[in-house]
């Protein structure tokens, strides 16, 4: 398989925690709580996969930046699957997994765009008022470590987005705990 | 999504009061109540956001889009009783600065 | 693979009725909201399922009664899998399943248990008063389907439990919808 | 799952006030609290329902045996604002008749 993996980091201190961070994730035990959702490519699925997200924060005991955080994440990347890849067309579904342990907390999303070139997501200019193109901007703004990695023989992508829970000094974002 | 609203004529205010999560499934809805209201001129639009629990980039856009067609109508754009999560979406984007915002 | 199927009707209408579900369960359209959890067999993870099942129910606007029927037969089931199947070692795990439609709420519980065999499951005497062996008996009577398929080459138990959703005449339970 | 209880010794009463979810994963505490302050003679206990807001079969077997076991020790069971939905599993079992609801 040929993957690409783009990794646009916003400060230079995320660079360096993204390897700490793959390794976090490689280590979650075996019997650690997964969940997948099979969805449909369609807007109304966005409030279900909140719910979802707040059973899982909650139930991890997590405050409620965090769990603002992760929402806004998720429905951010999963809104521009049903807009961009694909088209709202909701006869396309989409694969979303969350994994957890003490130390993260990982939303990932599977769908097909063959066409999708992580590199060339614009970056937005703050200070030129458009309505639109913010999006990724947020994940990027508020997760710990954002990873787009495609296969050009699939044409699926794989989206993943990582929050620290016990970090002191959490990077990025609203959250304070 | 809900959304209500109340018009006073002789001040030349229109308040809309929205309640709930707010992401693109809701959009229509919401672009269509406020667009169809907008007057010709010199009008006070105000957004009373208390209760909605949730937005994201898409309802950004929407608020963006809306400020500037109310601009063009020589109107102005208040937005109200925003809670603080919905107010570090508009922090994270900057636009905390480019909305009226009480 | 060696299937045994093992289906218990507490009454007749039941068992005329259980034909007619398996065929809505085959006929559910593949991009319908299905859901994947894999948990620890710990008795701390009911509360999360739980929590997950409450986010699905809400999102199809179902009644409190629903509610109620499908979060405690997927606690029995669950208890089950943790007391009976893994006698409390929490370094198994187990896999569940949600899928829902219009008409049906499915649940399935994907676990081990090489001697398990659902036919010697006891049915109580309810005029004698004992401290369990109430479980199995609750799923069945507010589910409107129950099935357990066993595998005896594999040891992996698949037990379905299904909640019609828009039938007026809702069979057993608590539902009045 | 949490537990507080009260104890009117003049009138050999004692109340359980028991809050949350109760499944097996909560079974030993609540029967430590409850077992533990079992008097050895004709005590009255209570268990005030309302705030439990979930209960299953692990919970019924717990209530079964507390009942036992205080019956030996001649004292009486009563359970106290029982929420329609906690009912409901006293209710599919039969042993809405073996206990005292109230
Ligand atoms: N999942 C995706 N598939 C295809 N293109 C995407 C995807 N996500 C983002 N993009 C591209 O990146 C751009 C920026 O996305 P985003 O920041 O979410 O803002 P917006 O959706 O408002 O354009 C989009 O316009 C689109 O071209
Ligand atoms: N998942 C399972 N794996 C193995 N045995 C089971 C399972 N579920 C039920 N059983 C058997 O059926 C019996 C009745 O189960 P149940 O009605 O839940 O009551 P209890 O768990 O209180 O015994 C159990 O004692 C056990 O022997």
């Amino acid at each position: 398989m040929v993957f690409s993996s783009s990794d646009f980091a916003v400060s230079e201190r995320k660079v360096c925690l993204h390897n700490d961070i793959q390794i976090l994730i490689n280590q979650m035990p075996a019997n650690s709580t997964q969940m997948k959702m099979h969805v449909k490519g369609s807007s109304e699925t966005l409030a279900l996969i909140r719910r979802v997200i707040v059973a899982c924060v909650q139930h991890l005991n997590l405050g409620p930046s965090l769990l603002n955080d992760i929402k806004l994440a998720t429905t951010e990347a999963c809104t521009n699957v049903i807009k961009h890849a694909y088209k709202f067309n909701d006869a396309m579904s989409f694969d979303l997994e969350i994994k957890t342990s003490d130390e993260v907390f990982v939303v990932e999303v599977f769908y097909e765009d063959p066409d999708f070139v992580p590199e060339k997501i614009p970056v937005p200019n703050l200070k030129e008022i458009k309505e639109g193109g913010l999006g990724v901007f947020i994940i990027r703004s508020i997760m710990d470590h954002v990873n787009y990695i495609t296969d050009s023989r699939s044409g699926r992508v794989r989206l993943q987005m990582v929050k620290l829970l016990n970090s002191k000094e959490s990077i990025g974002g609203q959250s304070e705990d | 999504m809900k959304i209500d609203s109340q018009i006073d004529k002789d001040k030349k205010i229109k308040v809309f009061h929205v309640e709930g999560e707010v992401d693109i499934h809701h959009l229509k809805n919401l672009k269509a109540e406020i667009m169809d209201s907008i007057e010709s001129n010199g009008w006070t639009y105000e957004i009373n956001m208390e209760k909605v629990t949730y937005l994201d980039s898409s309802g950004l856009g929407l608020l963006v889009y809306i400020k500037k067609e109310i601009t063009r109508h020589n109107g102005k754009l208040r937005i109200l009783n925003v809670s603080e999560q919905v107010l570090n979406v508009f922090k994270v984007t900057k636009l905390d600065e480019f909305f009226e915002i009480a």
